[in-house]
């Protein structure tokens, strides 16, 4: 099955990154499984399944070991932390916007006094009085 | 398919394997029983990024260096689905507010 | 290689016709006329050895693997229409420069007139069945050109339509009936399988051959009871009339019929058939002619008689009835051709056709009204024109027929008193007696132009009768007749004609017919209403039976099928489709397949690979019971993705990239659509759902079958190995899928962006379609 | 058309990344996975994040062509591509390799890759046409 990288340390590493990264992809699915929120659910699963999937990549990095590789696993970790708060951000703005009930021991809520008072949605820098583009 | 179980290092990828099944399914468990649209969309999401932690797993596990491409190009599409739902979302609501101005509940 | 251009000539003419007219302007009839006038001496100069016994042959290979090539044979019977085609054709050109003279559309009318000349002569000289085929529709199709051509009138259209539906279809049996003599004979050329013509009449499919050649040949030669388009046709302009519909395309079922006589005819289902339907139609026709009043329709009525008269004798089949079949043919084309020129050169000149408001033309129309009594005295039958040898050989063939000779001879002197009495409306009423008070237009003589079609032909009705009336052997039985009956007979003939036959029966009947003609016309006005009160039987009941009837059954059918069918419902059509692919396969898994062929052993996957497996079930099942459309997507969504994984587990990494990429967008197109669908959440309940399970459960436990059965076949791995083989040294690529695309099969993938860029530019239309219509609405 | 400053701001930088990428896979597509068709969808897959993120009417002009010019320009490429097989007297749509060494490095231009730009110019007309026509429906 898998073929070894000849000296046992890296081995150990590779092995290591997994598990950890094969951990954290355990906890952000917990998280989502547990959390009482869609908010709370959202962060979990981004920034944990982010870390996961980022280890797992830099064990393969370190696994194959010569620079095309490397650069590539590199290249899908940056991708990986660029797109996954963008995603995280958009579908929470959607979701509050449409009134998800949050949970109810959330002690302050921020962006509900921009909700209420301005307009049903939140204009990108309303807060500051600039023309929309 | 992948041989048969011989040095340790299989066994650690094995357990990673199943570690990794499991996140799958309970990811997939959220989506079935989210509640609202955007539980069942974050758990998708989520998907997307194990399925990337998963092709490289393989890639790992076969040494072929061939499924790393797959693994990015997916994690640089996976997260269009979600921004394509949430603009669905939004202009939904949108349109539901011009509507009726109740605090609409979303499906 | 010259007669294959002799025939294509009036085609190349035809489309520069239009041309021509515009730059010679008034000139243009006589540079038209000059084409079918020096193929008329092409094909004149062949008489003399054809009298000889010669046949010439011509081939220009078309479709060799087909075996279908342009054949041309030109015998006495091909030469003989070919003449005729050309030398009335040359005349109905000049006829019709004077009589559409100014027309706006006349450079149009010369395209389809030289369209249809050029067909005609392919279909008469063509020794190849599908090359006969092809030009026979050709004609159909320009015959349905002419007589549509003043399209602005609804009643043309409408008769257009109805002669081209009814030769069309018949055309069609007709292919039948040539493909299967094809079949039979094993040649589809004409002169070997009139050469096996004993093999033909035992062979098992000789009666679908014979219904189904039967059927194009009496359709287009308006057999009773297809008779009904040939006065309808008389919608076209009159040169049209005088040229397809009297002299030429309606004979070319008589010319098939004769053709086929040598490899067909003989049996006596052949001789039965075409005696009665020809005798019947000859009868109808004679009534049809008494019942109208308007010269073409007259003149139509009594062409009919003219068809059914050759059919018969044809059927009847004895070496008279040949001989008598080629002289009536001759006689018939000649005046028939001259009459319908008067007729419109009477219509040109009065204004009107109605015989009733006609009269004193004589003074007015001298020429016409000369060329119009020698053309009526021909088609009466009076010595010594040639009609009248025509009709004496009628009496005699018929009163030697074998079959209902009693009968037959009834039905011939019946049609000719009433034709005798026709040619008195035609020639004599219109143009005798004080002039017609409410004629429309003061008349007076035709322009040269139309002078010139009716003289000749009258003037060669005369000349043949002088010509064939010396006994012995004259000139016409040698070049003309004996060539004629030889072809149409099959094996060579004596022709023998003569004016006077000394005192014999078919005299006798002459006299009678003359006396009963003579009372017939005398007492038209008074019993046409008698005449017309059989229209219902013979004619209109005809078109509502054969045509109004069955068609209107169709357009029901059409109907029914199409509401039926189309109901707009998207599910139904999902449902039908479905249903019928599980039909079509538990059909053919029911009687090819033993369960042996789905027998199967597990897999030896790991366990991570059994989990893709559950997520896509669970997929699948979610989508099934989604709520709305949005859950139902994203639950297909992780199906795709868990199978793109799969692709991934069996070593297919472009594959499954290309998963993930349509995957997502799929999902991104579905998003924005989904905005545009209607909110209202779609779950069936009860019955219907039950139904959805059902189907859809079958469809898969099939689908399974049909994999589990492709899995025992053994692959010839042949293909991949080449492409393996080859993909380095011959295409410098190794990604093996890429290389097949791009450069193996590269036309494939090029056909597959074609229809891509088909679909996008479909779509953009319906969605800005879709967009206007709502500003409109 | 969603107005978050964040995702606006991301997809200029996506975008780019995208069009790099796709250009990558269709360059490489003949010994690696990649080639004409997976390169036009991460294109079009750009394409309509930025028409998502900034609109359609931007995304047309960052597009600079009518994506129906596009479609025709992707079969004429690669309509063209089988000629050159014509010319060099071997059957439509052979290909024909050219070798040229830069250095040690050995560069091969083929006339395969002018029919894979083909796909990839008409693929991506295609798509981004649908998808550009569906976003039109702004309400």
């Amino acid at each position: 099955m898998t073929t070894s990288t000849g000296h046992p340390i890296l081995d150990i590493i590779v092995v290591a990154l997994a598990l950890t990264g094969a951990f954290f992809m355990i906890v952000a699915s917990v998280g989502v499984l547990r959390l009482p929120d869609l908010l709370l659910r959202m962060h979990a699963a981004t920034k944990a399944g982010a870390l996961g999937t980022g280890l797992v990549l830099v064990a393969v990095a370190v696994y194959f070991g010569e620079v095309g590789m490397t650069t590539r696993a590199l290249a899908g970790v940056a991708f990986l932390i660029l797109t996954a708060p963008v995603a995280a951000h958009v579908i929470g703005r959607a979701s509050y916007a449409s009134g998800v009930k949050l949970w109810k021991e959330t002690r302050r809520d921020e962006l509900a006094e921009y909700y209420s008072t301005h307009s049903p949605t939140l204009v990108p820098g309303s807060e500051v009085r600039q023309d929309p583009s | 398919m992948i041989g048969e179980i011989n040095s340790n290092l299989d066994i650690a990828m094995l357990v990673v394997f199943a570690l990794v099944s499991l996140a799958i399914l309970t990811a997939l468990y959220r989506v079935f029983k989210g509640p609202t649209l955007g539980d069942r969309v974050v758990a998708v999401d989520l998907l997307g990024v194990l399925a990337v932690g998963f092709m490289a797993l393989y890639s790992l596990v076969t040494g072929e260096s061939v499924y790393l491409d797959a693994a990015i190009a997916l994690a640089l599409i996976a997260f269009l689905g979600t921004v394509a739902f949430a603009r669905y979302y939004e202009i939904d609501n949108r349109r539901r507010k011009a509507r009726n101005p109740g605090p609409g509940a979303s499906p | 290689m010259t007669m294959l251009l002799a025939v294509l000539s009036p085609f190349v003419l035809a489309f520069l016709a239009p041309a021509l007219n515009r730059v010679l302007g008034d000139l243009t009839p006589w540079v038209l006329a000059s084409l079918p006038a020096l193929l008329f001496v092409f094909f004149a100069m062949m008489i003399g050895p054809i009298a000889e016994g010669e046949i010439m042959f011509a081939t220009v290979s078309w479709v060799p693997s087909l075996g279908v090539d342009l054949a041309f044979m030109v015998d006495g019977l091909s030469v003989t229409f070919a003449l005729l085609i050309l030398g009335i054709g040359a005349c109905v050109v000049l006829y019709a420069g004077g009589y559409l003279h100014g027309h706006p559309a006349i450079g149009r009318f010369f395209l389809s007139l030289l369209l249809f000349m050029g067909a005609m002569l392919g279909v008469v000289l063509a020794d190849n069945l599908i090359t006969l085929f092809i030009f026979w529709e050709l004609t159909s199709f320009s015959s349905f050109l002419l007589i549509g051509f003043n399209h602005e009138s609804q009643k043309s259209r409408d008769a257009a339509i109805q002669a081209l539906v009814i030769t069309g279809l018949g055309g069609l049996a007709m292919l039948g009936g040539l493909i299967l003599m094809g079949r039979a004979t094993g040649t589809w050329s004409i002169s070997e399988i009139l050469a096996a013509g004993d093999i033909l009449r035992d062979h098992e499919l000789y009666l679908p051959i014979f219904i189904l050649v039967l059927c194009g040949a009496f359709t287009k030669s308006a057999q009773f009871p297809f008779h009904f388009w040939l006065p309808g046709a008389m919608q076209a302009p009159t040169p049209v009339s005088a040229y397809l519909h009297s002299a030429t395309m309606v004979k070319a079922g008589v010319y098939l019929l004769a053709r086929l006589n040598p490899a067909l005819g003989g049996t006596d289902l052949w001789m039965m058939t075409l005696s009665i339907f020809g005798g019947i139609t000859m009868l109808v026709g004679s009534i049809v002619s008494l019942m109208k009043t308007d010269m073409k329709l007259v003149l139509a009525g009594s062409t009919i008689m003219a068809l059914g008269a050759l059919v018969m004798l044809i059927g009847i089949g004895t070496d008279y009835a040949l001989i008598a079949m080629g002289t009536f043919l001759v006689a018939h084309s000649l005046y028939k051709g001259a009459l319908f020129m008067v007729a419109g050169s009477v219509d040109h000149e009065a204004g009107t056709r109605e015989v009733p408001i006609l009269g004193g033309l004589r003074k007015l129309m001298p020429i016409t009204f000369a060329a119009a009594a020698i053309a009526c005295l021909s088609m009466a039958g009076l010595p010594p024109f040639f009609g009248f040898i025509g009709k004496e050989l009628i009496y005699e063939a018929v009163l030697g027929a074998e079959w209902l000779a009693a009968l037959l001879v009834v039905l011939a002197v019946a049609s000719s008193v009433m034709i005798f009495a026709v040619g008195g409306i035609v020639a004599v009423r219109p143009f005798f007696g004080p002039e017609h008070p409410d004629t429309p237009k003061h008349a007076h003589e035709a322009p040269l132009l139309m002078l010139v079609g009716p003289v000749l032909l009258a003037a060669l009705s005369l000349v043949f009768g002088l010509l064939a009336s010396p006994d012995g052997a004259n000139l016409v039985d040698i070049y003309l007749l004996t060539p004629l009956a030889t072809a149409i007979a099959g094996q060579p003939m004596e022709t023998n004609l003569h004016l006077w036959h000394g005192f014999n029966l078919p005299l006798a009947l002459t006299g009678v017919t003359i006396a009963l003609g003579v009372l017939t016309y005398r007492t038209w006005d008074r019993t046409r209403a008698f005449w017309q009160a059989l229209d219902p039987f013979i004619f209109a009941g005809c078109q509502k039976w054969f045509y109004e009837k069955p068609l209107a059954g169709l357009f029901a059918f059409a109907d029914w099928l199409f509401r039926n069918i189309q109901s707009g419902n998207l599910r139904f059509y999902f449902m039908a489709i479905f249903g019928a692919t599980m039909l079509g396969l538990a059909a053919t898994i029911g009687v090819r397949m033993t369960p042996a062929d789905f027998a199967f052993d597990m897999p030896d996957a790991r366990f991570y690979e059994w989990m893709l497996c559950i997520l896509i079930v669970v997929g699948a099942l979610g989508a099934a019971q989604a709520r709305n459309h949005l859950t139902a997507i994203i639950t297909l969504g992780i199906m795709g993705y868990s199978i793109a994984l799969l692709f991934v587990a069996f070593g297919a990494p472009d594959l499954a990239m290309t998963q993930f990429l349509v995957e997502t967008l799929t999902v991104i197109l579905v998003a924005l659509v989904l905005i545009h669908l209607p909110q209202r959440v779609f779950s069936p309940r009860g019955i219907s759902r039950a139904r959805d399970l059902v189907l859809s459960g079958l469809f898969g436990a099939m689908m399974t079958l049909v994999m589990l059965a492709a899995l025992r076949v053994d692959q010839d791995l042949f293909i991949s190995e080449y492409y393996a083989a080859n993909s380095v040294p011959k295409a410098y690529g190794t990604n093996i899928v890429n290389v097949i695309l791009v450069d193996f099969r590269s036309v494939d993938t090029f056909g597959e962006i074609i229809v891509l860029a088909i679909a996008g530019i479909g779509v953009i239309a319906m969605l800005k379609y879709r967009a206007r219509r709502d500003e409109d609405d | 058309m969603m107005r978050s400053l964040i995702l606006q701001t991301f997809t200029r930088l996506l975008v780019t990344l995208m069009l790099l990428f796709s250009l990558f896979l269709l360059w490489r597509g003949h010994n690696l996975p990649g080639g004409g068709f997976i390169g036009a969808l991460v294109a079009s897959a750009a394409f309509a994040l930025h028409a998502i993120a900034f609109g359609v009417a931007s995304a047309r002009s960052i597009l600079r062509y009518d994506p129906r010019t596009l479609m025709a320009w992707g079969m004429i490429f690669a309509g063209a591509a089988g000629l050159f097989g014509l010319a060099a007297g071997k059957p439509y749509m052979t290909g024909l390799w050219l070798e040229i060494h830069i250095g040690e490095s050995l560069l091969k231009l083929g006339t395969p890759l002018i029919f894979d730009i083909g796909v990839f110019l008409t693929v991506i007309g295609m798509v981004v046409a649908v998808i550009f026509s569906l976003e039109e429906e702004e309400f």
